[in-house]
């Protein structure tokens, strides 16, 4: 039975149980002129119509989920089952493909083993399809009549659906924590693996990344140490492209909150928040056709030979520029959040604008335009896309920005598209360091989180 | 559709795997759906060797692809665990060759190496000692002054496996001591023999070959190491170095008197081969492609050796199972 | 003005009417039919006014009317405001604050301001009142800052009970205090006027009190205005009034005259709490 | 205060004047430099963009073109087919037996010259038979004009790259008008391919509609009934604040965790549905529902209390309270949002390439469990392909993608400044 | 009590006192040791009132005296701030408002209330009113409905000025006319109770007489509370006053006594405007 038709069903008699729990409200009204309704009669009707719809669209989904196998159950017991190869995945594919065709989701069969299992299948599925349809229509009904029983002038009808509601609104806020424990649990175990062959010492503070996923045998932890991964991480989202981002999202900020006239505000800010939306993938193409060339012919042009294509520099400006906009909004948040009074103050002592904007708004605004920055900085590390086709895969720990380096999200991607077995220790270094990163951005956030918190309780 | 998703079967060829094969398998899927519309195109994803083999050897059944594409042969490791999910059936096939090959940008120096000077330039600690060769000088004085930069696979890519295997360890067993080395104590060897420095003179480019292809153009002096194809491709902006008075070409290749060929396989899931519809023309549209005169050959595929061909050929019919004993 | 203006609108005669007093001698500030625009909207309409050196001027009025408005022309506070616009002549010491070559900081330096919250930097003590000197660079040493720093507080009546804690930052003080460091502050950069707008409403009855006091004894050395929405306050702390309505002085005079003795219909309403 | 200290003070006053009007033309300079500095930084920002935008449009342009050869294809009674099998399925298979591609083939050789049909792209015949198909008349025509692919090669030859021998072929062919690029539209028709003369978009972009579709249905009524919730709801204790910290955390989480995520849980869960736009969407929008939950709390903290305190002073529930006032007048914040957030998974990359839509996907996902790859993706496995035709469709994919960011986040801005608080 | 209390604390007899006229008949609303507190601090104090039903009663006191908070516990519109609690009795009809099984929303349509700042919802003027009758369920048909509409927007006096835009939205009218919207909302489910927070101070004069004598018009029909900081409004529109201070009514009475003779220092002084 399609879900299609169950969902429409069940809607369809929620729908006359709604009709029907309304019209009787209305007659509850109509003999009890005076007396008001605790509910509307609204609410009746969605009392019922919630009485009829869930407890049908719960019978329906653990239908749909038992009804193959009792169907599968009832083909078996045919005849022409017993040609079927044993157990294995060709059995099943036969019986998946006759079952297609019975249901009219394919035209034929590729095995012609399974053509036999058609009829049996057609037969089975109107069976259990009349048996399914006729039990949600039961207990649709069995909810409905509950449900239509209970009310009466005073039912507190709005009470129960409202919470209905709220049950809802709760579920829909928990998806959240679900969601972050999803991240944890599919990161702690390959996690727990990993360090079950990798010391989290070496890992953590070893200054060596060579892991070598077609090696066999012992595991040399010496190879795993992390450090110049997380430098290259820091080096290139949290030094390069902050240099870039924070000048010039401060300025922006500044500019578009003190300065510009509100025509250029309109106009400027959504252009500032398209360089946020741009795909990352198409920064990563840019960065490796354009800017990164232009980085290393600049680079030799000034006499460092050994300016590599895929440098630090290139992959953190770009980055830096894809920075800019969120530096600048959070800025502008904050610098915005400063009383106006703060500024008044300082401009009729005769400061300039410059001065007040430095001495007082910026300092004023110092917490939110930090907090800002460490929220820049966690999506700065966590970029996947630049630092794979702009960065490289060497992991130097180098100052030279002009080397390659390479960073957490790219030893990540490589590692799990890489050549290695999937138990081997690096590629099981994958999930340690999403990890890693995982604690990073959420450390980095609380904070951030805090500080803004603070500090808006500081003004409100 | 997937074609009845809650068990059963599939309507489409999934393969999963190499990223070097990943362009072949796609020709082979493209000219099957030409050549026959009846069969869906193969769903074609380039995951890396490894990945590939895990998600090939989860099970069997239709949310396990049916095809693994491999740069190097299936590991032992990976056939243990293939079989402790049921996939016991499976069919090995080599569907031609990959050369690692060495190249310079045109007009570059013409170096010409020998695996032996490529080891000693490379090798994190040469003969046991800790590399100090800065110039091709240093590592043979027939060899030009230049600076050594050899961009190179990163190590998580079956390139850089095959330029150990290859090149590497050949080099380095040209020393009796490290040949002896391997009986003795094969952990050791291979730390010795197999190491890559990591000064930055050896610079693991990514897995992006035409980047490498630019950086040498704009670097005479360095050297790339790229699959062979990507030397064919781009012959008109570089050009492959000589090894051992060798040339990468076809013919040098696919006889192994260059020494940087490694094979190219397709394991095929045998439990598959009668319930997925065009698994098996899939497997035939490989042979039917892979002649010397053939799509692949075109795309820069090496050819491989005759009779390689026809065991193939045989093995795309019969579908041998795979004797797990043999692999390490 | 004899008669009684209607309350919609004002006849053209009120714009040639100077509010002025003969006795005050020669006027710190003199507006002189200052109209004052928010975009189309005139919020201040045709005001003439002479604001005398030694007394201590308020101006009262419902909200709305524009005091503030009038009152943030006379620092060119108003500058700003992005659509504020003012027209007419505003001198001071005889020069007009809105000619070309004004340079508002300056002139802002001369004619300090104190606000209707207390608006301390969130800084400490002692760099809220540095601030001023500090930014007009008007100290050389360490020791002169210092001196400016102490004098301003005890002018302001603050320097007792802020001189230990002249580290703790400004918001750390008690609303009044703050008024007190805010109005500090502006001496601090020795001003010739000061404006003060509503700053005793944001503060308890003790504190007010208090700056009231300040008020007076700062009369004399400065020339003051404040604006007002508390009518006792005025007849307090001010010699001279001028009461505002709809944009518009409606009666300017000395305080005891406007508050016992009004001369018109509107002035008297608003003082017997007619309306507002 | 005696006449001998006022008049020191005087003199200090005067000093102290001095020092201020000396001071005065530097703190102006530095006014100005100032607001300069915040000039450039605006003018850089926007220079990028724009310098983006146009790279990437005027290479992009070229992508939308391929190298096409023209010559003539005699017909009148040159092929014997049924013309009733043209209106059947597979009439290619018909043509090809009817013997089309020789057909073309010899045409080719007598209007490109010696080996002109091996200048063809592979099947190039096929473009022919389905202008048959869809015009049978055209067996009438005395000859019919055709434009058909050129090889890679050639393609490359014409760009003055690619195999040397070619290119006096194609420079000739060039010269006699033979050669030449021709605007594609198939590429926004057809999917993925071997050749950059034969790939298309409209696979990817199909791939990606879906997936938007799953993000959409599942992240918005969840964020939206989330911030709600929150905002309007949620008692202050321990759980509203994990809540809280989990959507604010979530909502900077790298993506490629959450690519992590929907390898480790939602493909152990559906492992049938590897590729698929129904796994793909719904690890984005795990990813946008965080954003969804932000815009939407900060747009219902923007509907002002007092509308709030109105409705329950009325006696309204807080339900009706939320459902009757707050939700209708917060919907254009959340709708923007929303649309910033759809924005963002559209050009996610990262965490699809871990759950398997990195794949060769010859024909456009027929529903949302079939295999799929979608635009990012795409871009980043041409940027990879060897040949260097792919470097304009490259850019051509990159356009059409930011054609759509653009027209996305031009509808955010412009609900944005419709519904710009009115109360 | 006839000594003057002390300015900081009252002392403990001052709980006891219940401010109520003898005169007034049964009281509509009862408060009885009322004390509301936002977490730990106590906004009101111990406060015993009762409000007649025919008279406009008044509160007034000084800026964060209490009055809103006291007033807004009386149709529980306190519940909506999270850490408000109230403890004490408030009895409507003689039924304890937060008693257990006391319904808000019912409340609320009894007791109805207009705010300071007008708030009409962002939808047509009859949307506006005819909101109230429908979550209520109070009419069956349209036609009722509009007469709803109609009746409580004339008794607001507002049908003349808007009786041909009832489809404008209400956000669209004058402050005035706004106010009197809400006013007119408030009539239209036909409460028994109407408090008013200020609902005159973000109004100019005209619109405030105005709602003045609209709040004259209702009287007797409905029991009124005003919240007002202005002495003279309370003086024109009420005829119950109760002076707030600290959380306190200090003094309760006839308006006339209270403004002309009131018995407390403290309401003496701010009645004079010696603070506030
Ligand atoms: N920035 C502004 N833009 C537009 N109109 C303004 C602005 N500031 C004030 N107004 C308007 O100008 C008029 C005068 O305002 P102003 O603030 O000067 O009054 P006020 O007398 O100080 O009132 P209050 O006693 O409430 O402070 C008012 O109608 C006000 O609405
Ligand atoms: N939500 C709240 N949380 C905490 N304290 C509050 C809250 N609302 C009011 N208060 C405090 O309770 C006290 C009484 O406030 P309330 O608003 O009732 O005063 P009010 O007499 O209405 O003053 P006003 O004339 O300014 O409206 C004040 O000290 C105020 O700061
Ligand atoms: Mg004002
Ligand atoms: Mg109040
Ligand atoms: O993906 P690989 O070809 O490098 O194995």
């Amino acid at each position: 039975m399609s879900p299609a038709i169950l969902l429409l069903l069940a809607f369809g008699l929620g729908l006359v149980g709604w009709l029907a729990a309304r019209s009787r409200a209305w007659a509850f009204r109509a003999k009890t002129p005076d007396a008001r309704l605790h509910s509307l009669p609204s609410f009746h009707a969605w009392y019922v119509a919630l009485w009829i719809a869930v407890p049908a669209l719960v019978f329906a989904l653990v239908w749909n989920a038992v009804s193959p196998a009792l169907i599968t159950a009832h083909v078996l017991a045919d005849p022409a089952a017993a040609a079927l190869p044993g157990f294995g995945f060709e059995r099943e594919a036969m019986l998946a493909q006759a079952r297609a065709v019975a249901e009219g989701k394919a035209f034929g069969v590729f095995m012609p083993e399974a053509e036999g299992l058609i009829a049996p299948y057609r037969v089975a599925l109107a069976r259990y399809e009349s048996i399914g349809l006729i039990v949600t229509i039961l207990v649709a009904l069995a909810g409905g009549a509950f449900a239509f029983l209970r009310l009466k002038p005073d039912f507190t009808a709005r009470t129960r659906v409202e919470r209905a509601v709220m049950s809802l609104l709760l579920i829909a806020s928990l998806v959240a924590i679900l969601t972050t424990a999803g991240i944890i649990i599919s990161l702690v175990f390959e996690t727990v693996r990993f360090f079950g062959m990798v010391s989290p010492i070496d890992f953590l503070f070893g200054t060596h990344w060579a892991p070598d996923p077609m090696s066999t045998g012992a595991v040399d932890g010496k190879q795993f140490g992390a450090i110049p991964l997380f430098w290259g991480t820091i080096y290139i989202g949290a030094i390069i492209a902050m240099l870039v981002a924070i000048p010039l999202g401060l300025m922006s900020a500044i500019y578009l909150t003190q300065y510009a006239s509100s025509t250029v505000r309109k106009v400027i800010k959504p252009l500032l928040e398209i360089l946020a939306g741009v795909p990352t993938v198409v920064y990563g193409y840019f960065a490796a056709l354009t800017v990164a060339p232009a980085v290393r012919d600049f680079a030799q042009g000034i006499g460092i030979s050994s300016a590599s294509t895929e440098s630090a520099v290139a992959a953190g400006l770009v980055m830096g520029v894809m920075i800019i906009p969120f530096v600048s909004s959070m800025a502008d948040d904050s610098i915005a959040a400063v009383p106006d009074a703060l500024r008044d103050g300082s401009l009729a002592m005769g400061a300039t604008r410059a001065e007040t904007i430095r001495k007082v708004l910026v300092p004023a605004a110092l917490p939110g335009i930090v907090a800002g920055i460490m929220l820049a900085v966690s999506r700065a590390i966590g970029e996947t896309m630049i630092v794979v086709m702009a960065a490289g895969a060497s992991a130097n720990l180098t100052a030279n920005p002009f080397q390659s380096m390479t960073t957490v999200t790219f030893q990540i991607v490589a590692m799990l598209t890489g050549e290695g077995s999937f138990d081997h220790p690096a590629t099981l270094s994958a999930f340690a360091l999403g990890m890693v990163l995982f604690l990073v951005t959420l450390a980095l956030n609380f904070i951030a989180l805090r500080v803004v918190k603070r500090y808006r309780e500081a003004y409100e | 559709g997937c074609g009845g998703a809650d068990s059963g079967s599939r309507d489409q060829v999934r393969a999963v795997g190499s990223s070097t094969v990943y362009p072949f398998a796609k020709a082979v899927a493209e000219q099957l759906a030409k050549s026959d519309p009846s069969i869906k195109s193969p769903i074609i994803e380039s995951t890396g060797t490894g990945a590939g083999m895990k998600l090939f050897c989860a099970g069997v059944g239709p949310q396990h692809p049916d095809i693994a594409d491999a740069s190097r042969r299936m590991k032992k490791s990976e056939f243990d665990e293939c079989v402790a999910n049921g996939v016991k059936d499976i069919t090995e096939i080599q569907v031609g060759l990959d050369g690692v090959a060495f190249a310079e940008a045109k007009g570059g120096a013409n170096l010409a190496l020998t695996p032996e000077d490529i080891y000693k330039a490379l090798a994190k600690n040469p003969y046991g000692k800790p590399n100090t060769a800065k110039t091709w000088a240093d590592v043979n004085p027939a060899l030009p002054a230049d600076p050594i930069l050899v961009y190179g696979p990163p190590s998580t890519s079956g390139t850089r496996d095959a330029l150990k295997e290859l090149i590497l360890a050949k080099g380095c067993d040209a020393n009796p001591e490290m040949k002896a080395l391997k009986d003795s104590d094969k952990k050791k060897h291979d730390d010795v023999c197999t190491q890559v420095r990591e000064d930055g003179i050896y610079v693991d480019a990514g897995e992006n070959d035409n980047l490498i292809v630019q950086k040498i153009e704009a670097n005479p002096k360095a050297i790339g190491i790229f699959g062979f194809s990507y030397v064919e491709s781009n012959a008109d902006r570089i050009k492959g170095l000589t090894m051992s008075g060798i040339t990468p070409t076809y013919e040098t290749i696919s006889n192994f008197s260059y020494p940087g060929a490694r094979p190219l396989y397709i394991y095929v899931k045998k439990a598959h081969l009668k319930a997925i519809p065009g698994l098996q023309a899939y497997v035939t549209q490989w042979s039917k492609l892979w002649g010397k005169d053939g799509t692949l050959a075109k795309l820069g595929m090496v050819v491989a050796p005759d009779a390689v061909l026809a065991e193939s050929a045989k093995a795309v019919t019969t579908m041998p199972s795979l004797d797990g004993s043999q692999l390490k | 003005m004899n008669a009684p203006l209607p309350l919609n609108d004002a006849p053209a005669e009120a714009a040639a009417q100077i509010s002025t007093l003969p006795d005050d001698g020669p006027a710190k500030i003199s507006a002189r039919n200052v109209s004052v625009f928010y975009g189309a909207k005139r919020a201040i309409d045709d005001v003439s006014i002479d604001v005398p050196n030694d007394y201590v001027t308020a101006f009262i009025g419902p909200s709305g009317c524009g005091k503030s408005t009038f009152l943030r022309s006379l620092n060119r506070m108003n500058d700003t405001i992005a659509n504020a616009r003012v027209e007419g002549e505003i001198l001071i010491d005889g020069q007009d604050i809105y000619r070309s070559g004004m340079d508002v900081v300056q002139l802002r330096a001369r004619v300090g301001m104190v606000f209707q919250k207390p608006n301390p930097f969130p800084k400490s003590i002692y760099e809220n009142i540095a601030y001023g000197p500090r930014i007009h660079g008007l100290t050389t040493s360490k020791n002169e800052l210092d001196g400016i720093v102490e004098t301003s507080l005890q002018r302001a009546g603050l320097w007792d009970e802020v001189k230990d804690r002249l580290t703790d930052s400004g918001t750390a003080l008690s609303g009044g205090q703050q008024q007190r460091l805010c109005i500090a502050r502006a001496i601090a950069v020795d001003p010739e006027v000061i404006l003060m707008d509503e700053p005793c409403s944001a503060l308890d009855p003790i504190a007010t009190a208090r700056i009231e006091e300040l008020i007076d004894e700062l009369r004399g050395r400065y020339a003051i205005v404040i604006v007002t929405h508390s009518m006792q306050q005025a007849a307090r702390v001010s010699q001279r009034t001028a009461f505002f309505h709809m944009g518009k002085i409606v009666e300017y005079g000395t305080t005891s005259d406007i508050f016992t003795n009004p001369r018109e219909e509107r002035t008297k309403d608003y003082i017997t709490g007619r309306y507002g | 205060m005696d006449t001998l200290t006022s008049s020191s003070a005087d003199t200090l006053a005067a000093q102290r004047r001095a020092r201020m009007a000396a001071r005065l033309a530097r703190r102006h300079t530095g006014d100005r430099l100032f607001k300069l500095a915040g000039l450039g930084a605006v003018a850089f920002s926007a220079l990028v963009l724009v310098f983006l935008l146009v790279s990437m449009a005027s290479s992009g342009l070229a992508g939308f073109q391929r190298s096409e050869l023209r010559f003539d294809l005699p017909l009148r009674g040159q092929l014997s087919i049924d013309r009733d099998r043209l209106g059947q399925p597979d009439p290619a298979s018909a043509l090809e037996l009817a013997g089309l591609p020789a057909m073309v083939d010899a045409a080719a050789e007598k209007g490109l010259g010696q080996g002109g049909a091996a200048l063809l792209a592979d099947g190039a015949w096929r473009d022919v038979a389905a202008q048959i198909a869809a015009k049978p008349a055209l067996l009438d025509e005395p000859s019919l004009s055709l434009s058909l692919p050129a090889t890679d090669e050639l393609a490359a030859a014409q760009r003055g790259d690619g195999p040397e021998a070619l290119r006096p072929v194609a420079q000739r062919l060039v010269q006699d008008g033979k050669l030449v690029r021709a605007f594609d539209w198939g590429f926004l028709a057809r999917s993925d391919a071997t050749s950059p003369q034969a790939v298309g978009i409209w696979g990817a972009l199909k791939g990606s509609i879906m997936t938007m579709l799953v993000t959409i249905v599942l992240a918005f009524p969840v964020g939206v009934l989330a911030a709600l919730y929150l905002e309007e709801y949620a008692p202050r204790n321990r759980w509203t604040d994990l809540i809280e910290i989990s959507i604010n955390n979530l909502a900077a989480v790298p993506s490629i965790i959450f690519g992590l995520l929907g390898l480790a849980v939602f493909l152990a869960i559906f492992p049938h549905y590897r590729s698929a736009p129904l796994i793909g969407g719904m690890t984005l929008a795990l990813m946008t529902m965080p954003v969804i939950v932000i815009s939407g709390r900060n747009a219902i903290k923007a509907v002002p209390p007092s509308i709030r305190d109105a409705a329950l002073a009325m006696g309204a529930s807080p339900v009706q309270v939320v459902f009757h006032h707050v939700l209708p007048l917060a919907l254009p914040g959340i709708l923007t949002g929303t649309i910033i957030g759809m924005a963002r998974a559209l050009g996610e990359t990262a965490p699809l390439l871990m759950i398997g839509m990195r794949a060769f996907v010859a024909s456009p996902p027929g529903d949302l469990t079939s295999p799929a790859t979608v635009l990012p993706v795409q871009i980043f496995l041409w940027s990879d392909e060897i040949d260097r035709g792919f470097i304009e469709r490259t850019s051509a994919a990159i356009v059409v993608l930011l054609v759509f960011l653009l027209l996305m986040n031009g509808l955010a801005i412009y609900l944005r400044n419709r519904f710009e608080k009115r109360w």
